[in-house]
């Protein structure tokens, strides 16, 4: 019969023992009683006598492994006895449990370290995807204590970092000048400067080269864990992550789904990445087209109108709804459609497109408006009709995540209908704005991490890169309307504020909302030069719950634009300084 | 040597954790009244938070110090007329923010919704438990007796109808029936002093002064504050001490000792078409009165047939105590008061 | 004092029982099913035998943390002991004495005992019981020579002495005191000289001669039943294991492999069976059967241990008082 | 920091003291070429010589009084005890004896010397080689009590009980012998009346001792998770009681659980309840709670010897029981 040899209990404190030297061999005749093996404690090292005669058929455990008190280590068989079949395949580091030992476990208490983590699963968080919901979540979870996982198939930053929001403020920035000096006769030879537009892109890239550069540090300074590849999950706790063929599979408690949005496409109006443009080709353009047609008059059709109108292309917008940028207030919108023309922006609205058809060198594109047919052509055709959730993949179905149309579902904490899976950004549709991302990234992190926080979209501004911008905040006048507040207007026009005339920039207004029970600021809306820098005090104001008439108070700096803050508030009141009463 | 039992009991014995105790103390608020959390309704120093934040404490006792409110909560406060100091803050710091202004006014609302569904399984308010027990204890240890009697009102709503306007001006203070009912149980009580005492283990103490308790309904249950000395007081005191307990006993900011005091109680359902009911005892007290709606009676008068404004008055007494003959007496002379009221009141 | 063949069989197989009894816990506790300490008697068998053979069942013993020979030899049951020692239910104690502390008083066997030298002034006690009971029990006390630093070592000596009380001490000198010799710990080589002190017999012998323990314990649980008072044995043997099971190479940080196989060849068993054999008492098959026979019924006491429940969690609060 | 086990610790802290200081002398059973049962004094007999390092007979009440009678005649002995159980033994010695000494002489005469035992069950040793009734020591005036952790706690108050004037009691604990934590490798102290914040919290105060130290920290992580933060307060010396400490921690949480691997009957978790309900009482958010021993002998039996040893989960359960007030 085969004997197990164990390292033996070796006193009452004893819990692991190193085998320090085998005295007998494989396949040695031993006696019982005969030492067969050194074993060393923290205490002791002591030989281990046979516990039978026999052959010393297999040795388990090898030299210099350090095992539990009672792991088997060899077996003795009789003389012409085979290795039974269950220890053939037996190795030391999976050694099986000893015979079931009534000894309460071993334990170890590890004093003097309380932050020692015993975790089951690998990570606390796993982020899929590392835009800047993604990202900013990773941190915000970093800074809580969590270990933290971030996966991102392709670029840190995602979307707003890499063909979004920064690198078409780095253009906007160059062209804002270029404009300036091109418009005015201030300036010597001024309307013979041009753009050198290769450059021009190339500081873009720097640009977003820089930040990355940044959030690769921040993320470091974290310890966040950042892998690259493509993140699916297997099972609400376990994601795997490809990248070259290779796969590797990570545990986490929870898991925010980050991944963003891609640009959508038309059916009729195909992106090939030639002629028919998204966002990210656009950004890369060499050269500059004479005639472009925007498809899609939304935040980001009327920005690139504006980048290609002001680098001397003929644009024009093609929007299906009856206005562009339709979720601003009404005033704004007429405000800024007037400016736009005025700029020379044709604007197109009700106006669907029916076919974009490449042709050697344009695209023809064919559209109906209002029951009308017309044809326009422009060598490039820049889709900006929406964005649509990027979700492919990566197994939503497969633990049964609940969608609303393509976008994940969630609620107010950011939670999926799957407990420990969240999901933040443009993956979920509310407000595709990487702020939005953000701030819903920081609330799941706080969710998960015990806290308990929901999202507000009330508080959360909107922002449009023309010239001049636009910023908003909380309700349009219509909206507020609607819901049946009792409210007033508070509205003053740049025209009326030192600083903007000084800067040659007198157009748009703020316009504030608010009611007249308690004076809760209901929304802002600021058309005009640095609206979006403006916006920022209102978002305050309505943060911390501040009435119009505190907004009022306050007392601004001179000459500055945001004078107009503080002065639409007071005309709120009916006490605007540097307003006519008629205005 | 006394028996335990034999000891006054003044209060019902409050568990709570002693950091509960202390704070109560330190900020006067009444125990009893507090709900408690913890194991067994022990009150914990929480539960004195939350009772603050839910009731309002007892007057003159709000916490002093900034307010750290949001302005437009400050506001809102005012306009609700929701005391701020009382709304639990969720803001940064512990600001207060208008949704928790908003959450603070709701909190009744919720209270009401949650009362009449059926099916469902309404765990007992403090307040309940302790009617519960002290109902179930006057019924089972105080043998009840009843006695009722017709109370001819004319005059008296008369009287009432005459003095009211000039009443009002001078005390500030609408004049009620309950007001006459109560001086004259009072002034009665002095002719009748059993019916001022009250059992204690073996001795019966009949009490030094006469306190009538009103009966008052609430949302959670009846409460009986008490107008001390009623015999001594005069009706406007009567009708102004009666008129600012009832508001404050529906504010819940009654204090312990206006409730404790009693020793006659007067339970009036006159408002509603009941005509007579019985009513148990307040214990440790040994007489109720109760009173039913006043009803038009045909009657007799000389001949002929005439109306009367008649009201039927039930009294329990406790029947260890009070003889048969002694409630009826009582009943018999407070009846005789109140049909000639202009006698009785005649010098107040 | 001559026995007869039989009553020599049954010492021998008294030693083999404890010897077998033994090497099978060392085997099981070395693969943890048994929990705790256990202190060996391998190599002192020939005392535990020797002088219990001498004792009635209504006699007494104390015993020591080496103590499964003493109860083996007073006639304890296996099973039980088995069971004890795994911590079970149906052990002698219930699972809440373990191997120190094996007691069945019923039997005579008033425990043994964790504390050095502490069942000496109980085993006085039992003796001064039968006395003022006036039955002619004996009682035997068994210790180390470690405990015959011990002041109850003194005390009860002297206690037992005055009062000429039937009790025999019984000390097994195996040398040494968990680590500390002899030498180190006793300015004497014959503890029996202490006899001298306390005005009692006392000898010295091989504690390895199972015959010579026999012949001297009988003589002087005689003289105890005698009402002639109390006598100092000192058995001079040696234990083959360490102090308990874990001390490191059995002991080898103070004494030498050398000294313990000089004690090895010494081995009580195999000289007591040389001896029969010689005498013709045993053949080489009948060892062969006693020893098959032995290992069986220790296979069943482990089988009945195993086999047996771990107490009850409300069992912690059962025996604290007497009910 | 390099890291040390607890019996590192000490036996570092006693070569230290053998080293700097010749009145230094060890005795004990086994403590030479053994090195003490658990190894203690390991390697010490090689380094001091048996002179210094002395095996003795089993004689406890011998050998403890025979170092009352050098510490009062200008040596500094540490004795070891092998398990707390057999300090019974020596008790006259050490309770009328060592104790008493200084104080019944009028102050003249000291009995600087420390006597080393440990505490805990967990290894099947049964009734007489488990127990921890160091509340015993705590009870006797006139001697200090020392109850380390931790090995850091360990070596710094082992180099203060040496230095100390009074007999000193210093309790170790079987089961944190081979647990590890840094150690600095130079000599240091660690004041007697003391306690150490093993961990900061806001909601619950649990005082906990010697190894409930450690329990009570394993459970903390899985409670702060829920938001209950635990506080851990370890007094590190029982007498003197660090009671500001105790006192101070009780005041911010409001919610006291003692923990003491000893019977809670007249334990150490007595004393300290009382202290908190004489002297905080009206802090209290909760009753005082306590994790220790059932009032029975340590039972052999393996499951039943589970039952007896307080740890994580009772403490847990404590905690849990607790929680109904928060």
């Amino acid at each position: 019969m085969a004997i197990e040899v164990v390292v033996p209990m070796l006193g009452i404190t004893i819990e692991k023992g190193k085998i320090l030297k085998w005295l007998k061999s494989e396949g040695e005749f031993v006696k019982k009683g005969e030492p067969i093996f050194e074993v060393e404690t923290d205490k002791v090292v002591t030989e281990v006598e046979s516990p039978a005669t026999g052959i010393l058929k297999k040795i388990i455990v090898p030299e210099n492994i350090e095992v539990p008190v009672l792991t088997i280590v060899a077996i003795i068989t009789e003389k012409d006895e085979e290795l039974p079949e269950k220890y053939r395949s037996i190795k030391p580091e999976i050694a099986p449990p000893p015979t079931p030992s009534m000894l309460s476990q071993p334990q170890s208490h590890k004093v003097l370290a309380p932050s020692v983590r015993i975790s089951e699963e690998d990570y606390d968080i796993a982020i899929l995807g590392a835009g800047v919901g993604g990202y900013v979540a990773a941190i915000r979870a970093a800074q809580m204590g969590a270990r933290v996982l971030l996966i991102e198939k392709d670029e840190l930053g995602g979307t707003c970092l890499n063909h979004g929001c920064i690198p078409t403020k780095s253009f906007l920035s160059d062209i804002k000048i270029y404009t300036k000096i091109r418009d005015s006769d201030i300036f010597i030879n001024g309307s013979k400067v041009s753009i050198n537009l290769k450059k021009m892109v190339s500081r873009k890239n720097r640009v977003v080269e820089t930040m990355k550069r940044g959030v690769s540090m921040l993320l470091d300074s974290q310890k966040v864990t950042f892998i690259r590849g493509f993140g699916k999950f297997i099972d609400s706790r376990t994601i795997e992550v490809s990248s070259n063929g290779k796969a590797k599979i990570f545990k986490a408690k929870n898991v925010i789904i980050a991944t963003g949005s891609q640009a959508a496409s038309l059916p009729m109006a195909k992106i090939d990445g030639k002629m028919i443009l998204s966002s990210e080709e656009v950004l890369d353009l060499r050269e500059i087209p004479q005639k472009v047609i925007v498809i899609g008059g939304g935040v980001l059709g009327v920005e690139f109108a504006t980048i290609f109108n002001c680098l001397g292309a003929k644009v024009t917008i093609v929007e299906m709804l009856p206005q562009i940028i339709l979720m601003e207030d009404e005033e704004v919108i007429r405000g800024l459609k007037l400016l736009l023309e005025k700029q020379g922006i044709t604007i197109l609205t009700r106006s669907k497109v029916l076919s974009a058809s490449p042709r050697r060198k344009k695209v023809e594109v064919t559209i109906d408006q209002e029951r009308k047919k017309e044809r326009l052509s422009g060598e490039k055709v820049i889709m900006a009709v929406g964005r649509t959730p990027y979700t492919n993949g990566i197994n939503l179905e497969r633990i049964g995540i609940q969608t609303e149309g393509r976008f994940v579902k969630v609620n107010s904490k950011m939670e999926t209908n799957i407990e420990g899976v969240y999901a933040i950004g443009d993956v979920i549709g509310k407000m595709m704005l990487a702020h939005a991302a953000s701030a819903e990234g920081i609330v799941a992190v706080e969710n998960i991490m015990g806290k308990v926080r929901e999202i507000d979209y009330q508080k959360i501004p909107r922002c449009i890169y023309t010239f001049p911008e636009v910023a908003s905040v909380g309700l349009t006048e219509a909206e507020a309307k609607k819901k049946g507040y009792d409210i007033q207007i508070g509205k003053f026009p740049f025209l009326n504020n030192g600083k903007a005339l000084a800067m040659g920039e007198p157009e748009g207004f703020v316009k504030i909302i608010a009611e007249n029970e308690l004076g809760q600021i209901l929304g802002v809306h600021i058309l005009g030069e640095n609206a979006t820098d403006l916006i920022g005090e209102c978002l305050l104001a309505m943060n911390v719950e501040a009435s119009i008439e505190d907004l009022g108070e306050v007392v601004k700096g001179h000459p500055t634009l945001s004078e107009a803050v503080t002065e639409a508030a007071l005309d709120w009141q009916g006490l605007s300084i540097h307003k006519s009463k008629q205005f | 040597m006394m028996k335990e039992s034999e000891f006054p009991n003044r209060t019902v014995k409050i568990r709570a954790v002693p950091a509960a105790r202390r704070r109560a103390e330190r900020e006067g608020i009444d125990l009893s009244p507090v709900e408690g959390s913890g194991p067994g309704g022990i009150i914990l120093e929480k539960d004195i938070e939350h009772f603050r934040i839910t009731q309002g404490a007892v007057e003159g006792t709000l916490v002093t110090g900034k307010i750290h409110a949001s302005s437009l909560a400050r506001k809102l406060a005012e306009k609700r007329g929701v005391p701020i100091e009382t709304v639990e803050g969720t803001g940064t710091r512990g600001r207060i923010m208008m949704g928790d202004v908003i959450k603070a006014t709701e909190k009744p609302v919720i209270l009401i919704k949650e009362k009449g569904i059926f099916g469902q399984t309404i765990p007992m308010t403090q307040m309940r438990k302790v009617i519960a027990k002290r109902m179930a204890q006057s019924a089972f240890t105080a043998p009840h007796i009843y006695f009722f009697t017709d109370v001819e009102m004319d005059e008296l709503v008369k009287l009432r109808e005459k003095i009211l306007g000039d009443f009002e001006k001078q005390f500030n203070v609408r004049l009620s029936i309950n007001d006459f009912i109560i001086k004259a149980v009072a002034l009665t009580i002095r002719e009748f002093p059993m019916l001022n005492a009250m059992v204690k283990g073996e001795e019966i103490h009949v009490m030094p002064e006469i306190n009538i308790g009103l009966a008052v309904a609430m949302e959670e249950g009846l409460i009986v504050p008490a107008i001390p000395r009623a015999d001594q007081l005069g009706l406007g005191k009567i009708a102004e001490m009666r008129a600012d307990m009832v508001g404050r006993a529906r504010l819940g900011k009654l204090k312990l000792e206006e409730i404790e005091r009693g020793t006659f109680t007067v339970s009036s359902l006159a408002q509603y078409d009941v005509i007579f009911f019985t009513a148990i005892l307040n214990p440790p007290q040994s007489g109720i009165l109760s009173i039913g709606k006043t009803c038009d009676q045909l009657a007799l008068k000389e001949g002929q047939v005439i109306t009367k404004k008649i009201a039927r008055f039930g009294l329990s007494v406790d029947h260890r105590i009070i003889d048969g003959t002694v409630a009826a007496a009582f009943l018999q002379s407070l009846k005789k008061r109140l049909e000639d009221p202009t006698f009785t009141f005649m010098h107040l | 004092m001559n026995l007869s063949h039989d009553q020599k069989i049954d010492l021998y197989k008294k030693m083999v029982t404890i010897r077998l009894f033994e090497e099978k816990v060392q085997d099981l506790y070395g693969r943890g099913l048994v929990p705790g300490l256990v202190h060996l008697y391998i190599g002192e068998e020939a005392v535990a035998a020797g002088v219990c053979a001498n004792l009635r069942k209504d006699d007494y013993i104390t015993s020591t943390h080496r103590g499964h020979g003493h109860v083996i030899a007073k006639g304890a049951e296996l099973k039980y002991m088995m069971a004890e020692l795994f911590g079970k239910k149906t052990g002698y104690c219930k699972g809440k004495g373990g191997s120190m502390h094996i007691a069945d008083v019923e039997i005579g066997i008033l425990g043994a005992n964790g504390i050095a030298g502490g069942g000496i002034p109980i085993a006085v006690g039992a003796a001064l019981s039968a006395k003022k009971r006036k039955t002619d029990q004996v009682t035997v006390c068994f210790f180390g020579d470690g405990a015959s630093n011990n002041g109850t070592f003194h005390e009860g000596l002297n206690f037992a002495s005055v009062h000429r009380l039937p009790v025999v001490f019984v000390c097994e000198n195996n040398l040494y005191g968990i680590s500390v010799s002899q030498k180190q710990h006793q300015a004497i080589q014959d503890i029996s000289i202490r006899s001298v002190a306390y005005n009692m017999p006392g000898i010295t012998l091989d504690g390895n001669d199972v015959l010579a323990v026999y012949e001297a314990s009988g003589k002087a649980i005689q003289r105890a039943r005698a009402g002639e008072g109390p006598t100092l044995m000192e058995c001079k043997t040696y234990r083959w294991r360490g102090h308990h099971e874990g001390d490191p190479n059995r002991g080898r940080r103070y004494r030498t492999m050398e000294e313990v196989q000089e004690w090895v060849n010494k081995c009580p068993i195999k000289r007591f069976e040389e001896k029969l054999v010689e005498e013709k008492v045993l053949s080489k098959t009948k060892i062969k059967n006693i020893w098959e026979e032995v290992e069986k019924k220790i296979g069943e006491a482990v089988e009945f241990a195993n086999q047996s429940p771990f107490p009850d969690p409300q069992d912690i609060f059962e025996d604290v008082y007497v009910s | 920091m390099r890291e040390l086990t607890y019996a590192q610790a000490i036996n570092e802290a006693l070569i230290q003291n053998l080293e700097k200081d010749e009145r230094v002398f060890l005795m004990g059973e086994d403590i030479g070429k053994y090195g003490g049962i658990f190894q203690v004094t390991a390697g010490l007999l090689d380094k001091f010589g048996p002179e210094r390092i002395i095996d003795t007979p089993i004689s406890e009440s011998a050998f403890v009084g025979a170092a009352i009678g050098a510490a009062m005649t200008g040596m500094r002995p540490v004795v070891e005890i092998m398990f707390i159980d057999f300090t019974t033994c020596a008790m006259d010695m050490i309770v009328n004896q060592m104790a008493k000494i200084h104080y019944m002489f009028g102050g003249r005469g000291k009995v600087p010397m420390v006597l080393r035992i440990n505490i805990g069950a967990g290894r099947g040793a049964a009734a007489q080689h488990s127990q921890s009734f160091h509340a015993f020591f705590m009870h006797i005036p006139g001697l200090i009590v020392v109850t380390p952790s931790t090995p850091y706690d360990a070596k710094g108050l082992m180099n203060t009980a040496i230095l100390d004037e009074n007999p000193v009691i210093f309790v170790e604990h079987k089961k944190l012998y081979a647990t590890k934590g840094p150690v600095p490798e130079e000599y240091y102290t660690i004041p007697f009346g003391k306690a150490d914040i093993k961990r900061p919290g806001r909601d619950i105060t649990i005082v906990a001792t010697n190894a409930m130290v450690g329990r009570s920290l394993n459970v903390c992580e899985e409670f702060s998770k829920e938001g209950i933060e635990i506080e851990v307060v370890d007094p590190r010396t029982l007498q003197p009681l660090d009671k500001e400490s105790i006192l101070e921690s009780v005041k911010k949480t409001g919610r006291l659980i003692v923990a003491d691997e000893g019977p809670v009957t007249c334990g150490v978790s007595s004393e300290i309840s009382a202290l908190v309900a004489e002297e905080a009482i009206e802090y209290l958010q909760a009753p005082i709670l306590r994790v220790g021993s059932p009032y029975t002998p340590v039972p052999f039996s393996p499951p039943l010897e589970k039952i007896y040893i307080p740890d994580e989960e009772d403490v847990k359960e404590t905690v849990n029981k607790m929680k109904d007030y928060l």
